[in-house]
């Protein structure tokens, strides 16, 4: 067990390359695997906090995490599906329908 | 000291296949150091004493999520070594700014662990063998007072999964 | 028991000495069993792969009425020896604008996986390597589903189209069945109440009867699920010869291909063990609590006696001198492995090895009890269509096994509550699942019977 | 006080629901019932209703003459306010109720003895006809309707009943909706009745206003004041000298309720329905058009006698008009050649019969011959319809003859309904028609009204015998003069319609025996079961009298008019057997009655002319109205109104209005150019600016960083 800093750092790093990843990647698949790293980064800090505290609500919340991500890239990659059937493409820079 | 050694292999490792993660051009590349990254943090749960989240990592993170992913990839055959940025100037933007970040977080920490009571750490952690079970305290607390929370992933879950199938399933008409 | 505690003072610590010296032999102190442990897994799953092998051919050979492999040793013993040979001397090739570094990572991963998850089995009581992880099954179950990474990668770095129809056939299909498979052994867990491997075994032993017996259908759906899992007959789609030549090990060859090859029957005897630890009461012998019984302790020492003064018989009829001395020495090796097994029956200080020995030859003997299943189906069974697979997968067992997770439930709380008898309380929850089956079943083909083309699951584009 | 009781009575309720019931299930899944089930369940409801009836009308008979009333109330059905009756106000209450007291208990016999049979007979008679569930569902409503109308004890009730009966009369003249002349023949039934309703209706209302409700009676529910009867309170006001005998109030509710029971039962004027409602099929024309719904109206006005009884006026119209209508239909089915047209004009003419009955007060006779022309008319209907059935479908009397031995099962029969309504000894028609026609005579003084009645009583019957012979011989006798194609296949209908036939032919001849003692003077047993409803209010002195004349007078009475029948028969016999040719010369020689009779008095014309037409006329001056005036200057003229202003606004609107949004717009465009910069549409750059959101945040938090931390502890 080290100090929670360690962790923090960790977690800290963790997101910080996650978020560059969401907004540099063009590739949306990669975009998403971006947005799972980020979520690890929390939960690396979850896990280290209940195990500071030893209280186990914090590894209840990271598994909750685990699930959204699971259901997130399971709606994302449905979505990058569909949308790869209409448009042929997946990159991030052609998906401007945000702005009609 | 084993534990340092075993931190920062882990660590390490994790931090180093995400980096390469983000900027690899080749898509299935980046997935599986994603997932090099996972398992490595899934080392960490492990070592951090929560077994049950290591293995639900293990498993529906690298057994179940990413294969999806590389399933996509390859069903999107989208594997042209593009040019992998091209809004350049949101690259640098995008540095500047995570630097920023990170340095400001790091500023707070070690401002943090300046404070009286040895930074952050609250109190020394019960020591590894004196922990109850790990699977069965996650139950316990997850089915008695987290119960509803429970359920409403659940929830999600399913209407994840319904909303995955519509999105995804091939209409008849477009053959 | 010396075994099983595994603290042995193998070193003396003398008061001179480095710190880090000193860490090291605490750490071998703390962890020798382990070590072995693993080394030995290491060293033999190889050997055993190779054996099975020979014997998968002799089988299919036997049963197609031919000899089967006879040339190298006598009955062909020495066949999976020369096997290895010849594929660490082939030739390896890696195909043009593959990806390298996948190409060569795929099939390491997928041994790996399979070699770590049976780091986790207990085979016996005492020879374990991940001793007190208390996800235990989990992490067997998570572990081996990591090899389904080494094939989809393989399948897509190798650049080929039978192999990348291969890699996501295979993807699909586990996909699928790990899903029922997992629902089967949640049945099981719930009989067991805990997530430890040995724990899992001693609760079979403290209800006196295998979980087989309390969960039929469950067992049913692993089997069928582990056979989709390790892509054999008649699921092996993912390497269907008819349709892709060689699914996604189309491009590999040599070493990487016996990799891959050695990491599939790893991953046989993982499933083999996963079925035996939870439903065939793992190491413990027949009849455990029955001590009237106890003189089947002597049966592991017969039959290898047995298989000794088989080879002695037929050590006269081999052709050649060399194959008659060959067998001596097999027969030899027997009795040597038979006495091994019976001296510490009948001499009382030697008595602590019992258990681990025999447990270990119980459980071997059943897991190769579930393989030889697996190679009866196969020499039996004609392939099936992808979208018959699916179907079979989400319409039928997933289903199925969700109910049964229900039954088996009911059943455990019929027998808490109400203080039915369990075997009851199994016999009629199994028969309302099974009911439900047959409504299920008739379901799904009133369906394709409806639908020409039935709706296959998500990976439809590529189905064959 | 003995009441009567017994399952039957308790479950009187029950009666009209079978009917009810199985008419739902028929309108509602007949169509997928196979036809067995189909006349299982309709047959086997209409028996059920007759059982319980039956029933019923027995525990009735259990209790002593004078307590003969059974009445219960399901529901209160309408509460409308407070309404002065002699005993103060009472809460005005038409409630759910039944009613059986020997006038309606020999009611709902005769309907469901009857009606089960014709059902019984429908099975066969529309066996191979399209619609059957939809058939006998219309039946069996109607059952459901006619039963309300007899067992209603209140007049809304009554009147529901009533409105029931016509519409399935409306449905089942219609039945074969897809010939023109059956579907105008059920809206021509359906106009001319409600114009007889409105004056029921009109009478109602005139009854509620006077007594205060419209119960009959309050026999049978204890307190009088708590439920007050029209009887009651009738009987309340006369002895209190509110009302005088024949006020004028009572005369025209006597009139209004009259003119309903015309329109109902085919009396002058509101007659011409019924001929055209033979297009029905005949088992509807046999059940409806002959025994039961037709005499709802003698039924209603038999019902309301205390009210008759104290107008003598209304009573005389009751009977001129009821003597008119026999005289005037009989004299209309001499010439009449279809089999069906001549019975429903002899209808006609019998229900003229009955009012003759009630309007001399001799409402127990006219109830009477209700019931036995019950009989024999629908032994007739049926018989008929056995006819048309074996000629397969053949009405004309010109296409008939020499049947008698082609058809044994169903002439027999016709025979014998024949001789009864021709008034033959010892038959049915013979006791009814005798009786009303001796009551007629005993009313009179020397000479007046009631001899003239009489006389065209007396007449009427050689002309029913006439015709009926006439009809007798033409389809029974002589030559045959069916066409060749047709001949061959004549068959005898199946038994499901002969037996009925047999045993309505047994009904018409014992039918008329309960009033047998009356023959040498005695009081028939029949009267005198009526007694307590038939005798009105108003002490003996001045009811009805009827002289008794001695027993030779009444033998003679009776001798006479079964001469005239005799007459009729043996010139029938002359005109269409003895000399085949005769009635054609006979025709010949007074061409312009002749066809006078054979058109009906161009009756149907003159309405034509004087209503329908003129209803025409009026609707297109509407139709005119409204296409120029509303729709040609109010729509169109108001339209272009609007198109002129609308033409100056628009100018308005292009320049000034959207001249000041457009300009707002620019303005607004101009001013968030540089906002526009942000979105890019891309979600990467959103995430960043999230991002930088997030770092100036935590840069100006990072300050009060310490109190965090301190927090996390």
């Amino acid at each position: 067990m080290m100090s929670p800093a360690h962790y923090l750092f960790l977690s800290l790093a963790l997101f910080l390359i996650g978020s560059i990843g969401v907004i540099t990647r063009r590739n949306v698949i990669v975009v998403l695997m971006s947005i799972e790293l980020i979520l690890n980064a929390v939960n690396i800090n979850l896990v280290a906090f209940s195990r500071i505290f030893g209280d186990v609500s914090g590894q209840v919340f990271a598994l909750f995490i685990i699930a959204d991500a699971a259901a997130e890239a399971a709606v994302g990659l449905g979505i990058i599906i569909a949308f790869f059937r209409n448009r042929e493409t997946v990159l991030a820079d052609e998906m401007d329908l945000l702005k009609w | 000291m084993l534990a340092s050694i075993v931190f920062y292999f882990f660590a390490g490792m994790a931090v180093a296949s995400a980096a390469l993660m983000v900027t690899r051009r080749n898509a299935v590349h980046s997935a599986v150091l994603l997932v090099t990254t996972l398992l490595a943090t899934a080392g960490i749960f492990l070592q951090l004493r929560a077994e049950f989240i290591f293995i639900a990592q293990i498993i529906l993170y690298v057994g179940g999520i990413m294969v999806l992913f590389i399933f996509v990839i390859m069903l999107v055959r989208f594997d042209v070594a593009l040019q992998h940025i091209r809004f350049r100037l949101q690259r640098w933007v995008a540095l500047f700014v995570a630097l920023a970040l990170g340095v400001e977080i790091t500023i707070v920490l070690l401002f943090a662990r300046r404070l009286p009571g040895q930074g952050l750490l609250i109190e020394e952690p019960a020591s590894a063998d004196k922990l109850p079970p790990n699977t069965e305290e996650l139950a316990r607390s997850l089915f008695s007072s987290y119960l509803l929370p429970f359920e409403i992933v659940s929830v999600l879950l399913l209407v994840a999964m319904v909303g995955a199938v519509v999105m995804a399933k091939k209409r008849i008409n477009d053959q | 028991m010396l075994f099983a505690s595994g603290k042995v003072d193998f070193f003396p610590v003398h008061p001179p000495m480095t710190p880090t010296l000193q860490a090291i032999l605490t750490f071998l102190q703390n962890w020798w069993v382990e070590i072995t442990c693993g080394v030995v897994i290491v060293a033999v799953v190889p050997l055993i792969a190779g054996y099975v092998v020979l014997v998968e051919r002799k089988l299919m050979a036997d049963m197609q009425a031919r000899l089967g492999p006879m040339r190298v040793g006598p009955h062909g013993l020495l066949q999976p020896i020369a096997d290895a040979v010849k594929l660490l001397l082939k030739e390896d090739i890696i195909p043009d604008n593959a990806d390298k570094l996948i190409f060569w990572l795929a099939p390491v991963i997928s041994m790996v996986a399979a070699m770590t998850s049976m780091g986790a089995i207990a085979f016996g009581p005492t020879f374990q390597v991940a001793r007190d992880i208390n996800v235990g099954i989990l992490f067997v179950i998570g572990v081996s589903s990591l090899g389904l990474l080494g094939i989809i990668l393989g399948g897509w770095a190798s650049n080929s189209h039978y192999s990348i129809i291969g890699a996501i056939r295979s993807t699909a299909q586990l996909v699928s069945y790990e899903t029922a498979a997992g629902f089967a052994i949640v049945s099981a867990l719930l009989l067991a109440g805990t997530l430890k491997i040995r724990a899992i075994v001693e609760a079979q032993q403290q209800s006196g009867v295998w979980f087989i017996f309390l969960a039929p259908i469950a067992f049913f759906i692993y089997l069928v699920a582990s056979i989709a899992e390790t892509n054999r007959a008649p699921f092996d789609l993912p390497e269907a010869e008819s349709e892709l030549v060689a699914g996604y090990m189309t491009e590999y060859s040599g070493f990487r291909w016996s990799l891959y090859f050695l990491g599939e029957y790893a991953n046989m005897i993982v499933v083999g063990s996963v079925a035996t630890t939870l439903f065939l009461g793992g190491w413990l012998r027949p009849f455990p609590n029955v001590h009237w019984l106890d003189w089947l302790d002597i049966v592991p020492p017969l039959m290898i006696a047995a298989a000794g003064v088989y080879c002695v018989y037929r050590a006269g009829k081999q052709p050649a001198p060399v194959q008659t001395w060959f067998m001596w020495a097999v027969a030899l090796a027997c009795f040597a492995v038979a006495a091994i097994f019976a001296v510490p029956l009948f001499v009382a200080p030697l008595k602590f090895v019992v258990p681990g020995l025999h447990g270990a030859f119980w459980f071997l003997l059943k897991v190769s009890g579930y393989i030889y299943v697996f190679m009866w189906l196969r020499f039996t069974l004609p392939r099936y269509r992808f979208d018959q697979l699916m179907h079979l997968g989400w319409y039928i067992l997933i289903p199925l096994a969700i109910v049964n997770v229900l039954a088996v439930g009911v059943a455990m709380i019929l027998e808490a509550e109400f203080g039915w008898n369990h075997w009851l309380a199994a016999a009629v929850t199994s028969l309302v699942t099974l009911g439900i089956a047959a409504f299920l079943v008739n379901l799904h083909d009133k369906r394709t019977a409806a639908a020409s083309s039935p709706a296959a699951s998500v990976t439809d584009p590529y189905a064959g | 006080m003995v009441t009567p009781f017994g399952y039957f009575l308790t479950h009187l309720w029950l009666v009209p629901l079978f009917p009810l019931t199985s008419a739902s299930l028929m309108l509602l899944i007949g169509r997928l019932l196979p036809k067995g089930a189909v006349s299982f369940l309709c047959v086997g409801s209409v028996f059920l209703s007759f059982v319980h009836a039956a029933g019923a009308v027995f525990e009735l008979l259990a209790a002593p003459p004078a307590h003969r009333v059974f009445q219960s109330i399901l529901f209160e059905w309408v509460t409308a306010g407070v309404m002065p009756t002699f005993g103060g106000a009472t809460s005005f209450a038409a409630d759910w109720g039944y009613l059986l007291d020997p006038l309606s208990s020999i009611m709902v016999l005769v309907v469901t003895g009857v009606g089960f049979l014709i059902h019984v007979y429908s099975i066969g008679y529309m066996g191979r006809e399209g619609g059957y569930y939809r058939f006998f569902g219309y039946l069996n409503l109607f059952m459901f309707s006619m039963l309300t109308l007899v067992l209603a004890n209140n007049l809304l009730l009554l009147f529901v009943g009533w409105e029931g009966v016509g519409l399935c009369s409306y449905l089942l003249i219609g039945f074969y909706f897809l010939k023109k002349s059956a579907s105008d023949a059920g809206k021509k039934a359906f106009i001319v009745n409600r114009v007889g309703d409105t004056g029921f209706l009109l009478g109602i209302f005139f009854i509620a206003t006077t007594f205060g409700t419209i119960r009959f009676t309050s026999q049978g529910l204890g307190d009088p004041r708590g439920f007050p009867g029209i009887f009651e309170v009738l009987a309340a006001m006369v002895k209190q000298g509110r009302l005088a005998f024949g006020a004028p109030v009572l005369t025209t509710i006597a009139l209004l309720l009259f003119v309903g029971a015309t329109g109902k039962s085919a009396q002058l004027p509101l007659y011409v329905w019924l001929p055209d409602a033979m297009e029905g099929p005949t088992p509807v024309s046999a059940l409806i058009h002959a025994a039961t719904m037709v005499t709802a109206g003698v039924y209603m006005v038999a019902r309301m006698n205390a009210i008759y009884q104290l107008s003598p006026a209304a009573m005389d119209v009751v009977a001129v008009v009821g003597a008119l209508t026999a005289v005037f239909a009989a004299t209309m089915a001499l010439a009449q050649t279809d089999i069906k047209k001549v019975l429903a004009y002899s209808t006609i003419s019998q229900l003229g019969y009955m009012f003759l009955a009630l309007g001399v007060g001799a409402f127990a006779a006219g109830i009477f011959h209700l019931m036995t022309h019950a009989f024999f008319k629908a032994l007739l209907f049926l018989g008929a319809g056995s006819v048309i059935h074996a000629l397969s479908g053949e009405q004309d009397l010109r296409k008939m003859g020499g049947l008698w031995n082609a058809i044994p099962a169903t002439s027999r029969p016709f025979l014998v309904a024949t001789l009864a309504i021709a008034g033959m000894p010892p038959l049915a028609g013979f006791f009814s028609k005798d009786e009303i026609l001796g009551r007629t005579i005993a009313r009179s003084a020397m000479l007046d009204r009631y001899l003239a009645l009489w006389i065209i009583g007396v007449f009427t019957a050689g002309l029913t015998a006439f015709y009926m012979f006439r009809l007798l011989n033409l389809t029974f006798f002589g030559l045959s003069r069916i066409p060749h194609e047709v001949e061959h296949h004549i068959h005898e209908s199946p038994k499901s319609m002969t037996i009925p036939l047999a045993i309505l032919a047994l009904l018409s001849i014992v039918g008329g025996w309960v009033a047998l003692p009356a023959l040498w003077g005695a009081e028939s047993p029949f009267e005198k079961f009526l007694e307590p409803v038939l005798s009105g209010v108003i002490p003996e002195t001045g009811a009805i009298q009827f002289a008794h004349h001695p027993l030779i007078i009444e033998f003679l009475l009776m001798a006479v008019s079964v001469a005239v029948a005799g007459f009729g028969i043996w010139l029938a016999y002359r005109l269409y057997l003895k000399f085949p040719h005769l009635h054609s010369k006979v025709a010949a020689s007074w061409p312009r009655l002749h066809k006078l009779l054979n058109n009906k008095y161009y009756v149907d014309e003159l309405y034509d002319a004087i209503f329908v037409n003129r209803i025409k006329d009026l609707s297109t001056a509407f139709a005119l109205f409204d296409t120029r005036v509303i729709d040609g200057l109010g729509v169109d003229g108001s339209a272009s109104l609007t198109r002129i202003l609308s033409q100056i606004s628009m100018w308005g609107d292009k320049w000034v209005v959207d001249g000041m949004v457009n300009f707002v717009g620019k303005f607004t465009q101009l001013l968030s150019h540089p906002v526009r910069m942000f979105q890019t549409g891309l979600f990467s750059s959103y995430a960043m600016w999230i991002l930088i959101g997030l770092a100036i945040l935590l840069g100006y938090y990072s300050r009060h960083m310490e109190v965090l931390v301190r927090h996390l502890r």
